[in-house]
Protein backbone atom coordinates (compact mmCIF):
# COMPACT_ATOMS: atom_id res chain seq x y z
CA UNK A 1 0.00 0.00 0.00
CA UNK A 2 1.42 3.57 -0.77
CA UNK A 3 2.35 5.52 2.26
CA UNK A 4 -0.59 6.32 4.93
CA UNK A 5 -2.85 4.28 2.91
CA UNK A 6 -5.12 2.81 5.54
CA UNK A 7 -7.27 0.65 3.48
CA UNK A 8 -8.49 0.15 0.16
CA UNK A 9 -10.35 -1.26 -2.59
CA UNK A 10 -9.34 -1.62 -6.34
CA UNK A 11 -12.27 -2.53 -8.59
CA UNK A 12 -12.05 -3.21 -12.43
CA UNK A 13 -14.45 -4.06 -15.31
CA UNK A 14 -14.81 -3.68 -18.99
CA UNK A 15 -16.30 -0.29 -20.44
CA UNK A 16 -19.79 -1.28 -20.47
CA UNK A 17 -22.78 1.53 -19.20
CA UNK A 18 -23.93 -0.90 -17.05
CA UNK A 19 -21.01 -0.84 -14.67
CA UNK A 20 -20.93 2.85 -13.83
CA UNK A 21 -23.91 2.64 -11.41
CA UNK A 22 -21.64 -0.19 -10.12
CA UNK A 23 -18.75 1.85 -9.49
CA UNK A 24 -20.72 4.88 -8.19
CA UNK A 25 -22.46 2.27 -5.54
CA UNK A 26 -18.81 1.04 -4.61
CA UNK A 27 -17.27 4.15 -3.70
CA UNK A 28 -19.82 5.24 -2.20
CA UNK A 29 -20.14 2.29 0.09
CA UNK A 30 -16.27 2.40 0.73
CA UNK A 31 -15.94 6.17 1.61
CA UNK A 32 -18.58 5.86 3.91
CA UNK A 33 -15.80 4.63 6.66
CA UNK A 34 -14.69 8.61 6.69
CA UNK A 35 -17.56 11.01 8.57
CA UNK A 36 -18.67 12.48 5.06
CA UNK A 37 -22.27 14.00 5.37
CA UNK A 38 -25.03 12.34 2.86
CA UNK A 39 -24.78 15.13 0.66
CA UNK A 40 -20.63 14.96 0.30
CA UNK A 41 -21.61 11.16 -0.16
CA UNK A 42 -23.57 12.32 -2.99
CA UNK A 43 -21.15 14.22 -4.37
CA UNK A 44 -19.25 11.44 -4.54
CA UNK A 45 -21.23 9.66 -6.55
CA UNK A 46 -21.12 12.23 -9.24
CA UNK A 47 -17.94 12.81 -9.49
CA UNK A 48 -17.14 9.34 -9.67
CA UNK A 49 -19.92 8.58 -12.48
CA UNK A 50 -18.28 11.98 -14.12
CA UNK A 51 -14.73 10.23 -14.54
CA UNK A 52 -15.81 6.54 -15.51
CA UNK A 53 -18.78 7.60 -17.79
CA UNK A 54 -15.78 9.58 -19.33
CA UNK A 55 -13.38 6.40 -19.38
CA UNK A 56 -16.23 4.57 -21.90
CA UNK A 57 -17.70 6.89 -23.63
CA UNK A 58 -14.56 9.42 -24.75
CA UNK A 59 -11.32 6.92 -23.43
CA UNK A 60 -12.85 3.64 -25.59
CA UNK A 61 -15.01 5.78 -28.30
CA UNK A 62 -13.13 3.11 -31.11
CA UNK A 63 -13.32 -0.10 -28.91
CA UNK A 64 -14.14 -1.61 -25.85
CA UNK A 65 -11.80 -1.89 -23.02
CA UNK A 66 -10.83 -1.81 -19.28
CA UNK A 67 -11.40 1.05 -16.97
CA UNK A 68 -9.81 0.43 -13.53
CA UNK A 69 -11.44 2.42 -10.07
CA UNK A 70 -9.01 2.78 -7.07
CA UNK A 71 -10.04 3.91 -4.14
CA UNK A 72 -7.40 4.69 -1.09
CA UNK A 73 -8.50 5.56 2.14
CA UNK A 74 -6.22 8.19 4.34
CA UNK A 75 -6.50 9.53 7.49
CA UNK A 76 -9.29 11.66 6.92
CA UNK A 77 -9.07 11.71 3.40
CA UNK A 78 -10.18 10.13 0.37
CA UNK A 79 -8.74 9.57 -3.08
CA UNK A 80 -10.03 8.11 -6.16
CA UNK A 81 -8.51 7.07 -8.85
CA UNK A 82 -9.63 6.07 -12.33
CA UNK A 83 -7.65 5.26 -15.28
CA UNK A 84 -8.57 3.79 -18.75
CA UNK A 85 -6.06 2.56 -21.70
CA UNK A 86 -8.38 4.67 -24.37
CA UNK A 87 -7.35 7.24 -26.68
CA UNK A 88 -6.23 10.02 -24.33
CA UNK A 89 -6.74 13.73 -24.29
CA UNK A 90 -5.01 16.02 -26.56
CA UNK A 91 -5.48 19.52 -24.84
CA UNK A 92 -6.37 18.89 -20.91
CA UNK A 93 -6.73 22.62 -20.51
CA UNK A 94 -9.08 22.69 -23.03
CA UNK A 95 -11.12 19.44 -22.10
CA UNK A 96 -11.03 20.94 -18.50
CA UNK A 97 -13.42 24.36 -19.99
CA UNK A 98 -17.26 24.34 -18.95
CA UNK A 99 -18.88 23.35 -22.24
CA UNK A 100 -16.13 22.09 -24.19
CA UNK A 101 -16.55 18.15 -25.61
CA UNK A 102 -15.53 16.73 -28.21
CA UNK A 103 -18.87 15.24 -28.72
CA UNK A 104 -21.64 17.16 -30.02
CA UNK A 105 -24.32 15.63 -28.08
CA UNK A 106 -22.92 16.08 -24.65
CA UNK A 107 -22.75 19.21 -21.84
CA UNK A 108 -18.94 19.55 -21.27
CA UNK A 109 -19.64 19.46 -17.99
CA UNK A 110 -18.25 16.51 -16.14
CA UNK A 111 -14.69 18.11 -15.81
CA UNK A 112 -16.22 21.04 -13.93
CA UNK A 113 -18.51 18.56 -12.19
CA UNK A 114 -15.37 16.75 -10.28
CA UNK A 115 -13.77 19.61 -9.97
CA UNK A 116 -16.61 21.45 -8.11
CA UNK A 117 -17.26 18.44 -6.16
CA UNK A 118 -14.07 16.95 -5.04
CA UNK A 119 -11.50 18.93 -3.44
CA UNK A 120 -8.82 18.48 -5.63
CA UNK A 121 -8.87 16.93 -9.45
CA UNK A 122 -5.65 16.13 -11.30
CA UNK A 123 -5.43 14.09 -14.95
CA UNK A 124 -2.82 13.00 -16.53
CA UNK A 125 -3.69 11.78 -20.02
CA UNK A 126 -1.91 11.95 -23.57
CA UNK A 127 -3.09 11.01 -26.95
CA UNK A 128 -2.67 6.88 -27.49
CA UNK A 129 -2.06 6.56 -23.26
CA UNK A 130 -5.29 6.34 -22.16
CA UNK A 131 -5.78 8.85 -19.12
CA UNK A 132 -5.65 8.90 -15.25
CA UNK A 133 -8.04 11.33 -13.14
CA UNK A 134 -7.40 11.92 -9.87
CA UNK A 135 -9.44 13.00 -6.90
CA UNK A 136 -9.16 13.72 -3.11
CA UNK A 137 -11.99 14.86 -0.90
CA UNK A 138 -11.78 14.95 2.74
CA UNK A 139 -15.04 15.55 5.12
CA UNK A 140 -16.17 19.02 6.17
CA UNK A 141 -17.38 18.35 9.66
CA UNK A 142 -15.17 16.32 11.74
CA UNK A 143 -17.59 15.90 14.20
CA UNK A 144 -18.42 11.91 14.59
CA UNK A 145 -21.11 10.31 12.57
CA UNK A 146 -23.18 7.83 13.37
CA UNK A 147 -22.60 4.59 11.45
CA UNK A 148 -24.69 1.85 10.08
CA UNK B 1 -35.46 3.60 -14.28
CA UNK B 2 -38.66 4.28 -14.17
CA UNK B 3 -40.41 6.34 -17.12
CA UNK B 4 -44.58 6.52 -16.97
CA UNK B 5 -45.98 8.92 -19.35
CA UNK B 6 -49.50 10.77 -19.23
CA UNK B 7 -50.82 13.27 -21.73
CA UNK B 8 -52.79 16.33 -19.66
CA UNK B 9 -54.60 18.14 -22.91
CA UNK B 10 -51.67 19.64 -24.73
CA UNK B 11 -49.21 18.74 -21.73
CA UNK B 12 -47.16 15.30 -21.17
CA UNK B 13 -46.37 14.42 -17.60
CA UNK B 14 -43.20 12.07 -17.15
CA UNK B 15 -42.97 10.50 -13.81
CA UNK B 16 -39.24 9.58 -13.35
CA UNK B 17 -38.05 7.31 -10.88
CA UNK B 18 -34.40 5.69 -10.04
CA UNK B 19 -30.60 6.72 -11.26
CA UNK B 20 -30.43 8.77 -14.85
CA UNK B 21 -27.00 8.23 -15.97
CA UNK B 22 -25.58 7.44 -19.57
CA UNK B 23 -26.71 4.10 -18.99
CA UNK B 24 -30.42 4.75 -18.30
CA UNK B 25 -30.27 7.99 -20.80
CA UNK B 26 -31.01 6.55 -23.86
CA UNK B 27 -33.86 4.95 -22.98
CA UNK B 28 -35.53 7.88 -20.76
CA UNK B 29 -34.69 9.96 -24.51
CA UNK B 30 -36.55 7.16 -26.51
CA UNK B 31 -39.65 6.83 -24.45
CA UNK B 32 -40.19 10.28 -24.52
CA UNK B 33 -39.27 10.96 -27.75
CA UNK B 34 -42.29 8.51 -29.01
CA UNK B 35 -44.54 10.19 -26.95
CA UNK B 36 -44.03 13.88 -28.04
CA UNK B 37 -43.67 12.13 -31.98
CA UNK B 38 -47.20 10.50 -31.45
CA UNK B 39 -48.57 13.92 -30.28
CA UNK B 40 -47.61 17.21 -32.24
CA UNK B 41 -50.03 18.94 -30.12
CA UNK B 42 -48.17 18.61 -27.04
CA UNK B 43 -46.68 21.70 -26.02
CA UNK B 44 -45.10 21.35 -22.29
CA UNK B 45 -43.18 18.40 -21.70
CA UNK B 46 -43.07 17.98 -17.47
CA UNK B 47 -40.92 16.25 -15.74
CA UNK B 48 -41.24 14.92 -12.54
CA UNK B 49 -38.49 14.28 -10.54
CA UNK B 50 -39.72 12.93 -7.49
CA UNK B 51 -38.48 9.64 -7.70
CA UNK B 52 -35.40 10.35 -8.86
CA UNK B 53 -32.46 9.49 -6.91
CA UNK B 54 -29.51 10.35 -9.21
CA UNK B 55 -28.58 12.73 -12.00
CA UNK B 56 -25.35 13.68 -13.56
CA UNK B 57 -24.04 15.57 -16.54
CA UNK B 58 -25.18 12.80 -18.71
CA UNK B 59 -28.49 12.88 -17.32
CA UNK B 60 -28.71 16.51 -17.71
CA UNK B 61 -27.67 16.19 -21.22
CA UNK B 62 -30.60 14.13 -22.34
CA UNK B 63 -33.30 16.58 -20.30
CA UNK B 64 -30.91 19.56 -22.48
CA UNK B 65 -32.04 17.76 -25.63
CA UNK B 66 -35.49 17.39 -24.70
CA UNK B 67 -35.43 21.40 -24.15
CA UNK B 68 -34.38 21.87 -27.15
CA UNK B 69 -36.80 19.87 -29.24
CA UNK B 70 -39.77 21.39 -27.25
CA UNK B 71 -38.33 24.93 -28.11
CA UNK B 72 -38.29 23.85 -31.85
CA UNK B 73 -42.06 23.50 -31.49
CA UNK B 74 -42.69 26.16 -29.68
CA UNK B 75 -43.22 24.93 -26.50
CA UNK B 76 -41.15 24.18 -22.93
CA UNK B 77 -39.64 21.89 -20.46
CA UNK B 78 -40.96 22.10 -16.91
CA UNK B 79 -39.18 20.45 -14.02
CA UNK B 80 -40.87 19.19 -10.93
CA UNK B 81 -40.03 18.15 -7.53
CA UNK B 82 -36.47 18.16 -8.06
CA UNK B 83 -35.23 16.54 -4.94
CA UNK B 84 -32.32 18.09 -2.93
CA UNK B 85 -29.84 15.29 -3.16
CA UNK B 86 -30.11 15.70 -7.19
CA UNK B 87 -30.82 19.72 -6.51
CA UNK B 88 -26.76 20.34 -7.12
CA UNK B 89 -26.15 19.41 -10.34
CA UNK B 90 -28.83 21.16 -11.95
CA UNK B 91 -28.03 24.44 -10.04
CA UNK B 92 -24.07 23.63 -11.28
CA UNK B 93 -25.22 23.49 -14.76
CA UNK B 94 -27.52 26.73 -14.93
CA UNK B 95 -30.03 24.43 -16.32
CA UNK B 96 -32.27 26.56 -13.80
CA UNK B 97 -31.68 29.46 -15.61
CA UNK B 98 -33.50 27.77 -19.06
CA UNK B 99 -35.73 25.18 -17.49
CA UNK B 100 -38.21 26.46 -14.94
CA UNK B 101 -39.04 24.34 -11.92
CA UNK B 102 -41.99 23.97 -9.83
CA UNK B 103 -42.89 22.03 -6.34
CA UNK B 104 -45.76 20.06 -7.58
CA UNK B 105 -47.60 18.52 -10.82
CA UNK B 106 -50.91 20.86 -10.37
CA UNK B 107 -48.54 24.08 -10.31
CA UNK B 108 -47.14 23.13 -13.17
CA UNK B 109 -49.98 21.74 -15.02
CA UNK B 110 -51.66 24.90 -14.22
CA UNK B 111 -48.70 27.41 -16.00
CA UNK B 112 -48.67 24.78 -19.03
CA UNK C 1 -13.70 -12.77 -21.09
CA UNK C 2 -14.36 -15.87 -20.18
CA UNK C 3 -17.00 -18.50 -22.93
CA UNK C 4 -20.19 -16.65 -22.18
CA UNK C 5 -19.38 -13.77 -20.37
CA UNK C 6 -21.21 -10.78 -20.77
CA UNK C 7 -19.92 -8.77 -18.31
CA UNK C 8 -18.05 -8.56 -15.63
CA UNK C 9 -16.31 -7.04 -12.44
CA UNK C 10 -13.34 -7.45 -10.20
CA UNK C 11 -12.85 -6.28 -6.85
CA UNK C 12 -9.44 -6.69 -4.88
CA UNK C 13 -8.69 -5.47 -1.35
CA UNK C 14 -6.87 -6.36 1.56
CA UNK C 15 -8.86 -8.47 4.73
CA UNK C 16 -10.04 -5.45 6.52
CA UNK C 17 -13.13 -6.49 8.23
CA UNK C 18 -15.03 -2.46 6.94
CA UNK C 19 -14.54 -4.13 3.06
CA UNK C 20 -16.73 -6.97 3.82
CA UNK C 21 -20.34 -4.48 3.87
CA UNK C 22 -18.25 -2.81 0.46
CA UNK C 23 -18.42 -6.43 -1.26
CA UNK C 24 -21.84 -7.37 -0.32
CA UNK C 25 -22.92 -3.64 -1.78
CA UNK C 26 -20.56 -4.03 -4.74
CA UNK C 27 -21.89 -7.97 -5.79
CA UNK C 28 -25.66 -6.78 -5.08
CA UNK C 29 -25.74 -3.65 -7.49
CA UNK C 30 -23.70 -6.20 -9.83
CA UNK C 31 -26.70 -8.75 -9.45
CA UNK C 32 -29.43 -6.51 -10.52
CA UNK C 33 -28.50 -7.05 -14.18
CA UNK C 34 -30.35 -10.08 -13.61
CA UNK C 35 -34.07 -10.49 -13.55
CA UNK C 36 -33.45 -11.31 -9.39
CA UNK C 37 -36.28 -10.78 -6.63
CA UNK C 38 -35.21 -8.67 -3.82
CA UNK C 39 -35.20 -11.70 -2.19
CA UNK C 40 -32.56 -13.56 -4.35
CA UNK C 41 -30.23 -10.66 -3.85
CA UNK C 42 -31.16 -10.42 -0.05
CA UNK C 43 -29.45 -14.19 -0.43
CA UNK C 44 -26.56 -13.28 -2.40
CA UNK C 45 -25.49 -10.31 -0.28
CA UNK C 46 -25.50 -13.48 2.74
CA UNK C 47 -23.44 -15.87 0.73
CA UNK C 48 -21.25 -12.81 -0.41
CA UNK C 49 -20.86 -11.75 3.18
CA UNK C 50 -20.11 -15.38 3.78
CA UNK C 51 -17.13 -16.05 1.37
CA UNK C 52 -15.17 -12.69 2.03
CA UNK C 53 -16.10 -13.36 6.56
CA UNK C 54 -13.98 -16.69 5.57
CA UNK C 55 -11.15 -15.88 3.39
CA UNK C 56 -10.78 -12.70 6.07
CA UNK C 57 -11.56 -14.57 9.44
CA UNK C 58 -9.94 -18.00 8.73
CA UNK C 59 -7.80 -17.51 5.45
CA UNK C 60 -5.79 -14.95 6.83
CA UNK C 61 -5.88 -15.68 10.44
CA UNK C 62 -2.44 -15.25 11.03
CA UNK C 63 -1.33 -12.17 8.96
CA UNK C 64 -3.26 -9.88 6.48
CA UNK C 65 -3.30 -10.42 2.75
CA UNK C 66 -5.48 -9.87 -0.25
CA UNK C 67 -9.38 -10.68 -1.17
CA UNK C 68 -10.69 -11.28 -4.71
CA UNK C 69 -14.06 -10.79 -5.50
CA UNK C 70 -14.91 -11.63 -9.32
CA UNK C 71 -18.48 -10.99 -10.64
CA UNK C 72 -19.65 -12.82 -14.00
CA UNK C 73 -22.40 -12.57 -15.49
CA UNK C 74 -23.54 -15.10 -18.32
CA UNK C 75 -27.27 -15.50 -20.21
CA UNK C 76 -29.55 -15.20 -16.82
CA UNK C 77 -26.54 -16.43 -14.30
CA UNK C 78 -24.57 -15.03 -11.98
CA UNK C 79 -21.58 -16.59 -11.06
CA UNK C 80 -19.09 -14.79 -7.96
CA UNK C 81 -15.86 -16.33 -7.29
CA UNK C 82 -13.88 -15.06 -3.96
CA UNK C 83 -10.16 -16.12 -3.62
CA UNK C 84 -7.64 -15.71 -0.79
CA UNK C 85 -3.76 -16.48 -0.52
CA UNK C 86 -4.41 -17.58 2.86
CA UNK C 87 -3.98 -21.02 5.29
CA UNK C 88 -6.35 -23.20 2.93
CA UNK C 89 -9.03 -25.53 4.39
CA UNK C 90 -7.57 -28.99 5.46
CA UNK C 91 -10.29 -31.20 4.98
CA UNK C 92 -13.18 -29.26 2.52
CA UNK C 93 -15.86 -32.36 3.47
CA UNK C 94 -15.28 -32.28 7.49
CA UNK C 95 -15.20 -27.92 6.79
CA UNK C 96 -18.65 -28.06 4.78
CA UNK C 97 -20.73 -29.80 7.83
CA UNK C 98 -23.39 -27.92 9.72
CA UNK C 99 -21.69 -26.29 12.84
CA UNK C 100 -18.25 -27.27 12.13
CA UNK C 101 -15.69 -24.68 12.54
CA UNK C 102 -12.29 -24.25 13.66
CA UNK C 103 -13.13 -21.07 15.69
CA UNK C 104 -14.58 -21.59 18.97
CA UNK C 105 -16.86 -18.86 18.85
CA UNK C 106 -17.78 -19.02 15.43
CA UNK C 107 -21.05 -21.10 14.59
CA UNK C 108 -20.02 -23.13 11.84
CA UNK C 109 -22.75 -21.91 9.03
CA UNK C 110 -20.73 -19.98 6.81
CA UNK C 111 -20.43 -22.73 4.29
CA UNK C 112 -24.06 -23.95 4.94
CA UNK C 113 -25.34 -20.60 4.14
CA UNK C 114 -23.76 -20.08 1.10
CA UNK C 115 -24.35 -23.30 -0.13
CA UNK C 116 -28.54 -23.02 0.88
CA UNK C 117 -28.55 -19.43 -0.92
CA UNK C 118 -26.69 -19.98 -4.14
CA UNK C 119 -27.97 -22.69 -6.86
CA UNK C 120 -24.36 -24.42 -6.80
CA UNK C 121 -21.49 -24.44 -4.82
CA UNK C 122 -17.77 -25.06 -5.17
CA UNK C 123 -14.88 -25.27 -3.01
CA UNK C 124 -10.74 -25.48 -4.27
CA UNK C 125 -8.70 -25.21 -1.36
CA UNK C 126 -4.85 -26.75 -0.24
CA UNK C 127 -3.14 -26.11 3.13
CA UNK C 128 -0.95 -22.99 2.58
CA UNK C 129 -2.17 -22.27 -1.42
CA UNK C 130 -5.37 -20.06 -0.08
CA UNK C 131 -9.20 -21.48 -0.85
CA UNK C 132 -11.41 -20.14 -3.79
CA UNK C 133 -15.28 -20.43 -3.41
CA UNK C 134 -17.34 -20.13 -6.42
CA UNK C 135 -21.11 -19.93 -6.28
CA UNK C 136 -23.64 -19.80 -9.24
CA UNK C 137 -26.91 -18.40 -8.94
CA UNK C 138 -29.56 -17.67 -11.67
CA UNK C 139 -33.41 -15.96 -10.89
CA UNK C 140 -35.69 -18.20 -10.27
CA UNK C 141 -39.01 -16.63 -12.01
CA UNK C 142 -38.34 -15.45 -15.50
CA UNK C 143 -40.78 -12.54 -15.64
CA UNK C 144 -39.32 -9.05 -16.76
CA UNK C 145 -38.83 -7.06 -13.51
CA UNK C 146 -38.80 -3.03 -13.73
CA UNK C 147 -35.17 -2.35 -13.34
CA UNK C 148 -34.14 1.38 -11.35
CA UNK D 1 -24.56 -0.33 13.60
CA UNK D 2 -26.89 1.53 15.76
CA UNK D 3 -27.20 0.15 18.88
CA UNK D 4 -29.61 1.99 21.55
CA UNK D 5 -30.16 0.53 25.43
CA UNK D 6 -32.85 0.49 27.73
CA UNK D 7 -33.47 -1.04 30.50
CA UNK D 8 -36.74 -1.90 32.12
CA UNK D 9 -37.33 -3.45 35.45
CA UNK D 10 -35.50 -6.73 34.77
CA UNK D 11 -35.06 -6.10 30.90
CA UNK D 12 -32.61 -4.80 28.29
CA UNK D 13 -34.18 -3.53 25.60
CA UNK D 14 -31.68 -3.53 22.92
CA UNK D 15 -32.86 -1.32 19.56
CA UNK D 16 -30.64 -2.49 16.66
CA UNK D 17 -30.24 -0.49 13.47
CA UNK D 18 -27.99 -1.31 10.51
CA UNK D 19 -26.03 -4.21 9.19
CA UNK D 20 -24.80 -7.07 11.57
CA UNK D 21 -21.57 -8.83 10.36
CA UNK D 22 -18.35 -9.52 11.03
CA UNK D 23 -17.46 -5.80 11.17
CA UNK D 24 -20.11 -4.97 13.42
CA UNK D 25 -20.74 -7.68 15.65
CA UNK D 26 -17.81 -6.93 18.10
CA UNK D 27 -19.55 -3.09 19.03
CA UNK D 28 -22.89 -5.23 19.39
CA UNK D 29 -21.39 -7.29 21.80
CA UNK D 30 -19.60 -4.65 23.77
CA UNK D 31 -22.34 -2.68 23.98
CA UNK D 32 -24.93 -5.34 25.75
CA UNK D 33 -22.12 -6.81 27.90
CA UNK D 34 -21.04 -3.67 29.26
CA UNK D 35 -24.93 -3.17 30.25
CA UNK D 36 -25.45 -6.40 31.28
CA UNK D 37 -22.59 -6.42 33.71
CA UNK D 38 -23.52 -2.96 35.37
CA UNK D 39 -27.07 -4.76 35.81
CA UNK D 40 -26.57 -8.16 37.47
CA UNK D 41 -30.32 -8.17 37.87
CA UNK D 42 -31.06 -8.25 33.88
CA UNK D 43 -32.74 -11.19 32.95
CA UNK D 44 -34.51 -10.66 29.89
CA UNK D 45 -32.32 -9.45 26.79
CA UNK D 46 -34.62 -7.58 24.49
CA UNK D 47 -33.57 -7.48 21.35
CA UNK D 48 -35.47 -5.23 19.01
CA UNK D 49 -34.10 -5.91 15.49
CA UNK D 50 -36.95 -3.45 13.17
CA UNK D 51 -34.06 -1.27 11.78
CA UNK D 52 -31.80 -4.38 11.08
CA UNK D 53 -30.74 -4.60 7.28
CA UNK D 54 -28.77 -7.09 7.18
CA UNK D 55 -27.49 -10.46 9.75
CA UNK D 56 -24.99 -13.30 8.68
CA UNK D 57 -23.61 -15.98 10.40
CA UNK D 58 -20.76 -13.57 12.02
CA UNK D 59 -23.96 -11.71 13.03
CA UNK D 60 -25.97 -14.83 14.52
CA UNK D 61 -23.14 -15.77 16.54
CA UNK D 62 -23.12 -12.86 18.65
CA UNK D 63 -27.05 -13.20 19.62
CA UNK D 64 -26.15 -16.98 20.36
CA UNK D 65 -23.04 -15.63 22.35
CA UNK D 66 -25.81 -13.31 24.24
CA UNK D 67 -28.15 -16.49 24.50
CA UNK D 68 -25.37 -18.79 26.26
CA UNK D 69 -24.30 -15.55 28.76
CA UNK D 70 -28.26 -15.17 29.48
CA UNK D 71 -28.55 -18.76 29.91
CA UNK D 72 -25.79 -18.93 33.01
CA UNK D 73 -27.14 -16.81 34.72
CA UNK D 74 -30.99 -18.26 34.45
CA UNK D 75 -32.11 -15.62 32.10
CA UNK D 76 -33.72 -15.31 28.64
CA UNK D 77 -33.12 -13.91 25.49
CA UNK D 78 -36.23 -12.36 23.50
CA UNK D 79 -35.93 -11.38 19.62
CA UNK D 80 -38.63 -8.51 18.41
CA UNK D 81 -39.79 -7.49 15.04
CA UNK D 82 -37.43 -9.38 12.91
CA UNK D 83 -37.51 -8.05 9.37
CA UNK D 84 -38.72 -10.47 6.16
CA UNK D 85 -35.04 -9.85 4.61
CA UNK D 86 -33.56 -10.90 7.86
CA UNK D 87 -35.78 -13.80 8.78
CA UNK D 88 -34.18 -16.67 6.62
CA UNK D 89 -31.55 -16.69 8.07
CA UNK D 90 -32.56 -17.06 11.42
CA UNK D 91 -34.69 -20.04 10.22
CA UNK D 92 -32.28 -21.55 8.79
CA UNK D 93 -29.61 -21.28 11.51
CA UNK D 94 -32.22 -23.21 13.91
CA UNK D 95 -31.95 -20.18 16.26
CA UNK D 96 -35.72 -19.78 16.53
CA UNK D 97 -35.95 -23.18 18.05
CA UNK D 98 -34.13 -21.42 21.29
CA UNK D 99 -34.80 -18.10 21.18
CA UNK D 100 -38.39 -17.06 21.34
CA UNK D 101 -39.39 -13.88 18.61
CA UNK D 102 -42.31 -11.57 19.32
CA UNK D 103 -43.80 -8.89 16.73
CA UNK D 104 -43.79 -5.75 19.16
CA UNK D 105 -41.80 -4.84 22.42
CA UNK D 106 -44.92 -4.40 24.56
CA UNK D 107 -45.46 -8.50 23.68
CA UNK D 108 -41.81 -8.93 24.51
CA UNK D 109 -42.06 -6.99 27.85
CA UNK D 110 -45.24 -8.55 29.12
CA UNK D 111 -43.71 -11.83 29.10
CA UNK D 112 -40.12 -10.65 30.09
N1 LIG E 1 -11.17 9.45 -20.16
C1 LIG E 1 -11.14 10.26 -21.24
N2 LIG E 1 -10.58 9.83 -22.41
C2 LIG E 1 -10.54 10.62 -23.48
N3 LIG E 1 -11.03 11.87 -23.51
C3 LIG E 1 -11.60 12.36 -22.40
C4 LIG E 1 -11.68 11.59 -21.21
N4 LIG E 1 -12.27 12.35 -20.25
C5 LIG E 1 -12.53 13.53 -20.84
N5 LIG E 1 -12.15 13.55 -22.12
C6 LIG E 1 -12.25 14.69 -23.08
O1 LIG E 1 -12.55 15.85 -22.35
C7 LIG E 1 -13.78 16.42 -22.85
C8 LIG E 1 -14.53 17.11 -21.73
O2 LIG E 1 -14.97 16.12 -20.79
P1 LIG E 1 -16.17 16.46 -19.80
O3 LIG E 1 -15.93 17.76 -19.14
O4 LIG E 1 -16.35 15.28 -18.90
O5 LIG E 1 -17.44 16.65 -20.74
P2 LIG E 1 -18.26 15.63 -21.68
O6 LIG E 1 -18.13 14.25 -21.12
O7 LIG E 1 -19.65 16.16 -21.61
O8 LIG E 1 -17.67 15.74 -23.05
C9 LIG E 1 -14.50 15.29 -23.49
O9 LIG E 1 -15.43 15.73 -24.46
C10 LIG E 1 -13.36 14.48 -24.09
O10 LIG E 1 -12.94 15.03 -25.31
N1 LIG F 1 -11.27 -19.05 3.20
C1 LIG F 1 -10.98 -19.97 4.14
N2 LIG F 1 -9.70 -20.19 4.52
C2 LIG F 1 -9.39 -21.12 5.45
N3 LIG F 1 -10.31 -21.87 6.09
C3 LIG F 1 -11.60 -21.70 5.77
C4 LIG F 1 -12.01 -20.76 4.79
N4 LIG F 1 -13.35 -20.82 4.66
C5 LIG F 1 -13.76 -21.78 5.54
N5 LIG F 1 -12.71 -22.31 6.21
C6 LIG F 1 -12.76 -23.38 7.22
O1 LIG F 1 -14.04 -23.98 7.16
C7 LIG F 1 -14.66 -23.92 8.44
C8 LIG F 1 -16.16 -23.80 8.29
O2 LIG F 1 -16.48 -22.55 7.67
P1 LIG F 1 -17.94 -21.94 7.84
O3 LIG F 1 -18.93 -22.96 7.51
O4 LIG F 1 -17.98 -20.69 7.04
O5 LIG F 1 -18.08 -21.62 9.39
P2 LIG F 1 -17.37 -20.57 10.35
O6 LIG F 1 -16.92 -19.40 9.55
O7 LIG F 1 -18.42 -20.24 11.34
O8 LIG F 1 -16.20 -21.29 10.99
C9 LIG F 1 -14.00 -22.75 9.12
O9 LIG F 1 -14.09 -22.84 10.52
C10 LIG F 1 -12.58 -22.86 8.62
O10 LIG F 1 -11.85 -23.81 9.35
Amino acid sequence: MPDGVKNYVHLEFPSDPENVGVARVLVASFAAQLDFTLEEIDEIRVATSEAVSNAIIHGYVHSPGMVSVRVNLYENLLEIIVEDQGVGIEDIALASQPSFSTDPERMGLGLVFMDSFMDKLEIDSAPGRGTRVRMLKSPQQTAGRNRN
Amino acid sequence: MKVETQKVGKALVVRCGGELDMRTAPQFRQEIEEKLNNFETILSLILNFADVTFVDSSGLGVILGRYKKMAQRGGQVMLVSVPPQVRKVFELSGIFKIIAHYDSEQEALRLA
